[in-house]
């Protein structure tokens, strides 16, 4: 399979919606583009599988190599293990699901559809990136794209959260970068993913780079401290975008923490393991804690995904072969999750006009459809079996509870108190917004959601029982990818 | 003789069109736009023509030197100029002096070919002097306006301060050598403090010019002061160059002093860098706004030149290409509008995105490219600057830069936010468009986007550095 | 061997009920909804009723003892070779007999809520949610995994908010199920860090297994999990506390039953359904799964268990005796035999007759679920006949409801331990139990079973005796409640009167062997006498309206007050969340990531803005000025590099 | 003494920095431009200096000479020019009164 | 003590002298007579030197040219008898330092350096030999300096025909 079509398809479609006349015709391009992906995506899928069935056990598949800047040994280079593949599938959802929501906008309808579909684009080109370069360059694309859609079509605060992620997004990038050259010069100029996984760098260097690369790559999936760009971000944008937001872009840094940062420099992983494990404890709690006091349902969701994505880096920082799967799973469920979760707020705040929680009550009267699909990915945050988050939250559990010293297992038992308290937020957001007494009179004029809303829907939450019942197929994907980075690790 | 036209090929172009100027001029036979046309055509000839017969070679006794590399920045000058003609087309057609204009300009282009092939520190210091007294003039062209004469006196007497300095500085070198020639002064250099110290005599000078900080303080107020067509020849015709003969001054006559030049290029990089962010965050005037982007640029240059190797000549010469690109396309955008309006203002800038798309997306274009946004050319050439800059493994000095990036974009992004997001119910109406100003941004819009996904452009530019 | 599809299809068809109901019974069978569900139910309740008859009475008992069969395992979700979750169904005696408990009951209040819920808008809502709730109960006892059983449990959890909110609009559902929910997942977690700690010890998470690695002293894992401690406790004392904890959760024990009140709130058969006869013992249950772990390798935890136990049943006895909202006194009585069972199973030992406590603990289970699901569903008839759920509106009903009445009479007997009722059997295997292990903890069962019997001879009394209010009439008022009402009460009121005459140490006992039950007559006596004592009592103070109780209850003062404020646990828990939870941590930490993380950030943005604005007096204007700087930056590099540098 | 070599680099220098003194200080733009004549001369003179002291094999130093000579013309002519115009929309020379352009 | 020293020392003071007068003064016009006499002290080492063309060079263009220019400007610009402003005293104490500074630094490394000296054959600046290597193409020629400065004088000429021909185009 070519996967420069993971590409190429996103890129037409965004040409093509440039080039298109009229709204409609902006808006079905863009949902036939998504729905190629979509399509692309689970071609792709199951291709792989196929593959791996059939006892292929190359780490990457459908590898690419075409050589870019020849002189600085720079390749477009491109291939997919179970970890990008997951991401892909992840970022296709998302993208069909952010089309869709979005159907009704109406300010500069073409731009917001090019940007988004540029969006996925460097998402996807990022997750099938062997060449730091590249993956950098498809990294920062995404920067400018989030910062217009929050900054033109956001509400609220919007200028000042669009600069503020759009900086502290640079920041990241710059110690990124700085991590890579520094990769690139040790490895003897390569940026090459698969050399460099090769290459031997040394400890003390390890020690630098490895906390450049993985506060880097931190800072796009909200790393505590570094995380306050999250829920000014995420509650100023427009739905799509903060469905794009968190639910892809959060996990470029996850991947690349992984994938760069851990995997290319086992040693510094070990050296700062603890400090991770215990920065995402505290993100983990501390976001939960932060979730309790908010008002706004953006702000509630935006800090819930600092505390949940603070379990994808604890898996991370445990080092385990389970725990890393649990992460990447968590990944994965998070991103359908929390796009989802932004979708419904954006459901309801078409129609209420407020994200205040106390304004609301009692939608499931009226709005039934957006109501039980609030409740679903509610109950999805919280961690309830049968949804994807249990899945993902329960390996990262069963991981970390591998490393056996009293340091691991307390900060396991800290992430762990974060379910209660995650149930006391959902259930107090949910509580009050879809259920308890209308308090608003206009409420009951209001309409249920309309086709391409519960499409959107409809796809997330497939999405999410899909790892929520059956997640062996995830597993199958993720955990051999997640086994070759234990390898690394460990030194194998 | 017949080597005497081929290698001094793209000097000789330019001096006929000074002179088929010249005489136009005293024939006044001419209407003015017509004339400009004739001018935009005359540069695009000289532009092409500089892609033949390209060879290496030196003449006058190795006072004048030139090789592909030579002849590949000479035409990115070449560009510049071409495109800066057809961009300024709204305030050449006004001006009274078309063609001194251009013979004023095309002397300092000449003045530059010179400097980046000479082989020789007299030759170096006259064509230094040739490209920008002229210039000073330029500044002045907008002659009934008081800023421009401000901005005129300021540039004349401060240039002249450095030359004076510089001098000094040739004289040491001259003094302590006993020759000017670039091939004969590294043999007989050894690294003593009077040699520091007549290197520091002359860095300073290609400081001012280059705008580093704390030699820099000239830039803002020139630039604000001119017309804006003299205002991008400065910023990227004259910083271009000057950037060129760094490298060869560095790389070539000052090697054995590379020890000493490397850390004096990181503190003036970084203080160059921080200062230029820092003064470019409170601007209003877009042209003062660019003077110090621009310096904040110059900054990166200098982690490029740092590397003392030829990724960092590769990364120079880059860079300064996908500048031009992108630094004329922001001029070019602000040219049209101060010159249709009036308005030079970043406020002004708000809502322009309602009335005027086009211009909007090639200013947003200039800019990303400016600070670094893939997928703009702008992103290739940082990220190589700062690849260059690491090759001495200085980490430290590599993150500041990568830092100061954001900073950079913290004030790029002030102006996309104005005319993309802020409302404004007074917004600048909509502009037509010129087709060659239309022409030239459509060429810059084109190369800020191609020239860094066309990979094989930088391994030209690589191949010519070898 | 079992039959598979048949004991998969137990769990299956109420979640194609929920499935079918969920998706399409809003809009298209809106009508149908009801028999749908209690259809799909029965046909689940006869297929348990087969298995239980095939399993106890086939195939069951091999060389005398009832085997443990698990004819279904499919990995769900691998961590590492060995270790998974899986789905499974696990058949032994005591998930058999809960089968049979879940799915009758669940039946009976299926076909007891087409009447009570009748011409409700969110009707097909509501059997989706019973069904969804029958499936994860039938999931959580058929499960062969402890995660398997942490999944279950966890959407027994949900199913029991989503029914306790039904009424959703009325803000005390809303923070009903809140509560219950959030009470029960703290809860939960020490379950959660407890299967961590067993699973990990045990190197498995199979229920067989682990028992297995768990239980024989000379396995590494034993070994290594036996010298690993942790604050002076080893780690499967660790595990086995915790997972306790879980099992505490979900049955309501003391300190952490303040939810099961408070649930009342959801429909009257929910309540008979989640909150007395299965949900609520599946604590009960989750200590009996992993008896052999309790009772062998840490018998210290047992005997925790049986405290708590006790003291739930004592405590909740003494607050139901002040409570005036029926089905808050029911909840406090379910709460006291749940402690009964727990206890029970505290002083219980494995294997043999020092078994009794378990066999006494699932036999009081089983009639348990008898009575209480009776007494609910009577209560249920009352307040849909009264529209009040308060004693003070109630009153001489035994005309109005005859059959109401009788069966509600049959179902207080058997909670006061009358013999020959249902209750007396199991109540008495405890005590007896009780009696031959822990002479403290026997004490106070015996008091307790005083208070109970008090208490619901109070309730009934109250309803059907004391006043006699003109306002109810036959003609005000209508008929006693349908057919489909009717049914499961009578059912039920034989299951409460016979189901004591099982001999229930045949079929389940601690390690499968038959444990025969002696009846001793000498033993018997004290508590029936103290139950009748109670009933009494009852009798004498609330039989006709009187100022009594008032009477009773000032001169008790502050006892009565402190019961009457239920020990003002709920209190002391609002401060505890309010101030501790809100007030002291998640309000500082929103305002620390307001302040200062998000000030740090502003705070870069700010210094350099103005330091930007502080340097800008260089940038002068005047060129001389330029120039000094020119000279100044020559001289200081000059000096840098000549005389510093080198 | 002999002077030599020294002497007259001594002088130069001495003239150079009178010069930028005279540049700094100087408020008149006229008295400015003379200072860098000033400069230009005492660089003129470290050049004939060291082409008669250490280098009179070759005539470069006298060469440069001729052309700063040259230039300072040329520099001179333009900046009397700019001057002339700065001081017709100004109607001064002062250099502190052309500080329209600053911050 | 030789007459030919005397001559040296006489003029360098006068220079320096002179030169410092020159920056300092407050009556322009005395300003520009002080540079003339300095200009003419310099043109007289380059006599001392026996560089003679280019202390004719030096006064035929600076004297007769550049200080010419500089009078003419003068009179354009000033009114008679007006003095000079007075420079803020803060101004002048820093540039007096910096200057001072730099010249300090500038003699300090120039009297510990030990100059290299050639022994080749001196060559006499005569007239003729500038004259040939003026307009010599070959190595160590310098017909190309001279073509350079031919064109920036061309450059600046136009230049200052433009600017300074301001006010005769604005009446057009």
């Amino acid at each position: 399979m070519n996967l420069l079509l993971l590409i190429g398809l996103p890129l037409l479609t965004a040409v093509a919606v440039l080039l298109s006349r009229n709204k409609e015709q902006v808006k079905w391009i863009s949902l036939l583009g998504s729905m190629a992906q979509l399509a692309l995506a689970f071609m792709l899928f199951f291709i792989f599988r196929n593959e791996r069935a059939t006892g292929n056990v190359t780490q990457m598949l459908f590898e690419q190599n075409y050589p870019l800047f020849s002189s600085l040994n720079i390749n477009f280079h491109f291939g997919v293990d179970g970890i990008s593949v997951a991401m892909i599938l992840l970022t296709s959802f998302v993208v069909v699901a952010g089309v869709l929501v979005s159907w009704n906008i109406e300010k500069m309808t073409k731009e917001f559809y090019f940007l988004l579909l540029l969006l996925g684009m460097g998402a996807y080109g990022f997750f099938i990136s062997l060449d730091l370069f590249i993956l950098f360059f498809f990294l920062e694309i995404s920067v400018i794209p989030k910062y217009l859609l929050i900054g033109i079509w956001g509400s609220g605060r919007k200028e000042y959260s669009a600069n503020k992620l759009a900086l502290m997004l640079m920041g990241g990038s710059a110690l990124i970068l700085v991590g890579i050259l520094g990769l690139y010069f040790a490895a003897g100029r390569s940026f090459d993913i698969m050399e460099l996984s090769k290459a031997t760098v040394s400890l003390s260097y390890q020690h630098i780079l490895f906390p450049l690369l993985f506060v880097g790559f931190g800072v796009f999936t909200a790393l505590f401290p570094l995380h306050t760009w999250v829920p000014d971000g995420h509650s100023s944008a427009p739905t799509a975008g903060s469905m794009f937001l968190a639910g892809i872009s959060m996990k470029l840094g996850g991947y690349g923490c992984l994938r760069v940062a851990t995997y290319l420099l086992p040693e510094g992983a070990k050296e700062f393991a603890n400090i991770i494990i215990i920065l995402s404890a505290i993100a983990i709690l501390y976001g939960a804690f932060a979730t309790m006091m908010q008002k706004d349902l953006k702000y509630i969701n935006a800090y819930s995904s600092v505390s949940h994505v603070g379990f994808s880096l604890l898996g991370i920082g445990m080092l385990t072969q389970t725990a890393i799967t649990g992460a990447l799973m968590q990944m994965v469920s998070h991103g359908l999750m929390t796009a989802l979760f932004f979708a419904v707020i954006g459901m309801i705040y078409d129609r209420t006009h407020t994200r205040m929680v106390g304004e609301m009550g009692g939608l499931m009267k009226k709005l039934p459809f957006i109501s039980s699909v609030f409740f679903i990915v509610g109950l999805c945050s919280l961690g309830l079996p049968g949804l994807s988050g249990f899945v993902a939250e329960m390996t990262i559990f069963m991981g970390s509870w591998e490393n056996t010293d009293a340091f691991h297992r307390i900060a396991t038992i800290a992430a762990a108190m974060s379910i209660v308290v995650t149930a006391v937020y959902i259930l107090r957001a949910i509580g009050n917004t879809v259920m308890g007494p209308i308090r608003n009179e206009s409420y009951l004029s209001l309409k249920d959601a309309a086709w391409n809303e519960r499409l959107a829907a409809i796809i997330l939450v497939v999405g999410i029982l899909a790892i929520g019942i059956a997640p062996g197929w995830l597993n199958d994907l993720l955990r051999p990818a997640a086994e070759e980075i234990m390898n690394r690790i460990a030194g194998n | 003789m017949n080597e005497f036209f081929t290698l001094m090929k793209s000097e000789l172009v330019v001096t006929a069109i000074i002179f088929l100027l010249l005489f136009i001029k005293i024939s006044k036979g001419i209407q003015h736009s017509s004339l400009l046309s004739l001018i935009q055509v005359l540069l695009l000839i000289n532009f092409i023509a500089g892609f033949f017969f390209n060879k290496s070679g030196g003449l006058f006794g190795d006072m004048y030197q030139t090789s592909p590399l030579i002849v590949f920045q000479k035409n990115i000058l070449s560009l510049a100029v071409y495109l800066i003609s057809l961009l300024c087309t709204d305030w050449l057609k006004k001006t009274e002096h078309l063609p001194e204009f251009f013979m004023l300009m095309l002397s300092a282009l000449l003045g530059m070919f010179f400097m980046i092939s000479s082989g020789n520190l007299l030759i170096f210091y006259l064509s230094l002097e040739l490209a920008s007294i002229p210039v000073a003039a330029m500044a002045n062209f907008d002659l009934s306006k008081k800023r421009s004469s401000e901005g005129a006196m300021k540039m004349i007497l401060s240039s002249a301060f450095s030359s004076g300095i510089l001098l000094f500085g040739i004289s040491l070198i001259y003094g302590i050598t006993g020759t000017l020639s670039f091939a004969a002064i590294p043999q007989l250099l050894d690294g003593s403090t009077l040699q520091i110290m007549a290197f520091i005599f002359l860095l300073s000078a290609f400081a001012f010019k280059l705008s580093i900080v704390p030699f820099h303080l000239w830039t803002a107020d020139v630039y604000e002061g001119s017309p804006i067509a003299t205002t991008s020849f400065l910023s990227v015709v004259s910083k271009g160059a000057i950037a060129f003969v760094l490298m060869t001054a560095l790389y070539k006559v000052f090697a054995p002093m590379q020890d000493v030049w490397y850390t004096m290029l990181v503190i003036l990089a970084i203080i160059t860098m921080v200062i230029g962010n820092l003064f470019a965050i409170r601007q209003q005037n877009i042209k003062r706004f660019l003077a110090f982007s621009s310096i904040a640029q110059v900054g990166f240059i200098l982690v490029g030149i740092s590397s003392g190797s030829e990724i960092g000549i590769t990364a120079v010469v880059y860079f300064v290409l996908i500048y031009t690109f992108s630094n004329l396309a922001a001029f070019g955008v602000a040219a049209v509008i101060a010159e249709q309006t009036g308005k030079e203002n970043i406020d002004d800038y708000k809502g322009l995105y309602k009335t005027n798309p086009f211009l909007c997306w090639i200013l947003a274009l200039a800019l990303f490219s400016l600070a670094g946004i893939p997928p703009t050319a702008g992103f290739f050439g940082k990220l190589f600057l700062i690849t260059a800059g690491a090759t001495k493994g200085s980490y430290t000095f590599i993150t500041i830069a990568a830092l100061n990036m954001i900073i950079s974009l913290y004030y790029y992004l002030r102006v996309i936010r104005a005319a993309f997001m802020d409302k404004n119910d007074n917004p600048i109406s909509t502009i037509k468009l010129n087709a060659s100003v239309k022409l030239a941004m459509i060429i810059c819009g084109a190369g800020i986007l191609l020239v860094g996904l066309l990979s094989w452009v930088y391994d030209y530019i690589h191949s010519l550095s070898l | 061997m079992p039959n598979v599809t048949a004991i998969a299809l137990i769990p299956l068809l109420p979640l194609a009920g929920f499935l079918l109901l969920g998706l399409f019974g809003r809009k298209y069978l809106k009508n149908s909804s009801g028999i749908i569900g209690t259809v799909l139910l029965l046909a689940s309740t006869i297929l348990a009723l087969y298995t239980a008859y095939e399993y106890f009475f086939v195939y069951g008992k091999v060389a005398g003892v009832y085997e443990k069969f698990v004819p279904l395992q499919l990995t769900w979700l691998q961590f590492s070779p060995g270790v998974s979750i899986d789905m499974g169904l696990i058949i032994d005696p005591i998930s058999v007999m809960m089968l049979v408990v879940v799915t009758f009951i669940s039946l009976m209040v299926h076909i007891y809520s087409l009447g009570y819920l009748k011409g409700e808008e969110r009707f097909p809502t509501y059997y989706s949610f019973l069904g969804l709730f029958t499936f994860s109960m039938l999931g959580l006892v058929l499960a062969s995994n402890i995660f398997q059983i942490y999944i279950f449990w966890e959407l027994v959890g949900v199913s029991s908010f989503l029914l306790i909110g039904y009424y959703y609009d009325k803000p005390s559902a809303v923070a009903a199920c809140k509560k219950a929910f959030i009470v029960t997942r703290f809860a939960d977690l020490g379950f959660l860090i407890g299967i961590l700690i067993l699973s990990f010890s045990g190197g498995t998470l199979d229920f067989s297994t682990l028992i297995e690695r768990l239980t024989s002293p000379e396995t590494n894992e034993f070994k290594a999990a036996a010298a690993s401690t942790f604050l002076g406790a080893s780690a499967l004392t660790w595990g086995a506390a915790l997972v306790f904890v879980g099992g505490a959760g979900k049955s309501a024990m003391f300190p952490l039953h303040i939810w099961l009140p408070d649930a009342m709130e959801g429909p009257t058969p929910v309540s008979a359904l989640i909150h007395a006869a299965t949900m609520v013992v599946a604590g009960v249950f989750l200590v009996a799964r992993l008896f052999p772990i309790f009772s062998v390798a840490v018998p210290g935890v047992l005997e925790i268990i049986g405290w708590v136990g006790a003291i739930s049943a004592i405590v909740a006895a003494i607050i139901a005796c002040t409570q005036t909202d029926i089905k808050r006194v029911l909840a406090y009585s379910t709460m006291s035999q749940i402690g009964y069972m727990m206890f029970a199973l505290g002083v219980s030992k494995y294997g043999g007759e020092s078994g009794l406590g378990y066999t006494a603990s699932m036999f009081h289970l089983f009639t348990h679920a008898m009575f209480k699901a009776l007494l609910f569903l009577g209560a249920g008839a009352v307040i849909h006949y009264v529209h009040s759920n308060d004693m003070k509106d109630m009153g001489g009903l035994r005309k109005l409801l005859p059959i109401t009445h009788i069966t509600f009479l049959i179902a207080c007997l058997a909670i006061a331990g009358v013999p020959p009722f249902a209750g007396f059997f199991s109540k008495e295997e405890i005590l007896l139990a009780a009696y031959n292990n822990n002479m403290a903890i026997y004490w106070i069962a015996l008091i307790t079973s005083g208070i109970t019997a008090f208490y619901m001879f109070r309730l009934y009394f109250n309803i059907f005796w004391s006043k006699e209010l003109p306002s109810y009439t036959k003609a005000t008022k209508g008929k006693e409640g349908g057919f489909v009402m009717m049914l499961p009460l009578v059912l039920l009121a034989i299951g409460a009167a016979a189901a004591g005459f099982i001999p229930f140490g045949e079929f389940v006992s601690s390690d499968g062997t038959v444990l025969h039950s002696h009846f001793d007559l000498t033993f018997s006596a004290a508590p029936v006498i103290l139950g009748l004592a109670g009933i009494f009592t009852a009798l004498w103070l609330y039989k006709k309206q009187n100022d009594k109780p008032a009477k009773l209850a000032t001169s008790l003062g502050g006892i009565y007050k402190m019961a009457y404020n239920k020990f003002y646990i709920d209190e002391i828990y609002l401060f505890i969340t309010k101030n501790v939870l809100f007030n002291l941590i998640g309000r500082p930490a929103a305002w620390f990531d307001k302040n200062i993380v998000d000030g740090l950030m502003n705070l870069i943005g700010n210094i350099t803005q103005s330091i930007s604005e502080g340097i800008k007096k260089v940038q002068s204007g005047k060129v001389q000025q330029y120039a000094i700087y020119f000279l100044g930056g020559v001289i200081v590099l000059a000096v840098l590099f000549i005389y510093i540098w080198k | 003494m002999q002077p030599g070599l020294y002497h007259i680099l001594f002088l130069s220098a001495a003239l150079f920095f009178i010069g930028v003194y005279g540049f700094l200080t100087r408020r008149n733009l006229i008295t400015m431009l003379m200072s860098i004549e000033l400069i230009l001369n005492s660089v003129n003179l470290n050049f004939i200096a060291f082409n008669k002291y250490l280098w009179p094999n070759q005539m470069d130093g006298l060469f440069f000479t001729l052309f700063i000579i040259a230039i300072a013309a040329a520099e001179a002519a333009v900046a009397i020019a700019i001057i002339i115009n700065l001081y017709r929309s100004h109607n001064s020379i002062d250099v502190e009164n052309a500080e329209d352009l600053k911050y | 003590m030789t007459g030919e020293n005397i001559i040296f020392y006489l003029l360098a003071t006068m220079s320096v002298v002179f030169a410092f007068l020159s920056v300092t003064t407050r009556q322009i016009f005395r300003a520009a007579i002080y540079l003339l006499f300095t200009l003419i002290s310099i043109a007289g080492i380059y006599f001392w030197l026996q560089y003679e063309f280019i202390a004719a060079v030096q006064i035929v263009v600076y004297v007769g040219g550049i200080v010419v220019l500089i009078i003419f400007s003068i009179f354009l610009t000033q009114q008679t008898g007006e003095k000079l402003p007075i420079q803020k005293i803060d101004r002048k104490i820093f540039a007096a330092l910096a200057a001072f500074a730099g010249f300090a630094l500038t003699m300090l490394q120039i009297y510990q350096h030990t100059f290299f000296e050639t022994d080749e054959l001196a060559v006499t600046p005569t007239v003729q030999n500038i004259g040939n290597k003026m307009l010599a193409v070959d190595n160590g020629g310098y017909a190309l300096p001279f073509e350079v400065i031919s064109i920036l004088l061309l450059a600046a000429m136009i230049g200052c025909i433009v600017i300074a021909l301001r006010t005769k185009t604005e009446t057009k």
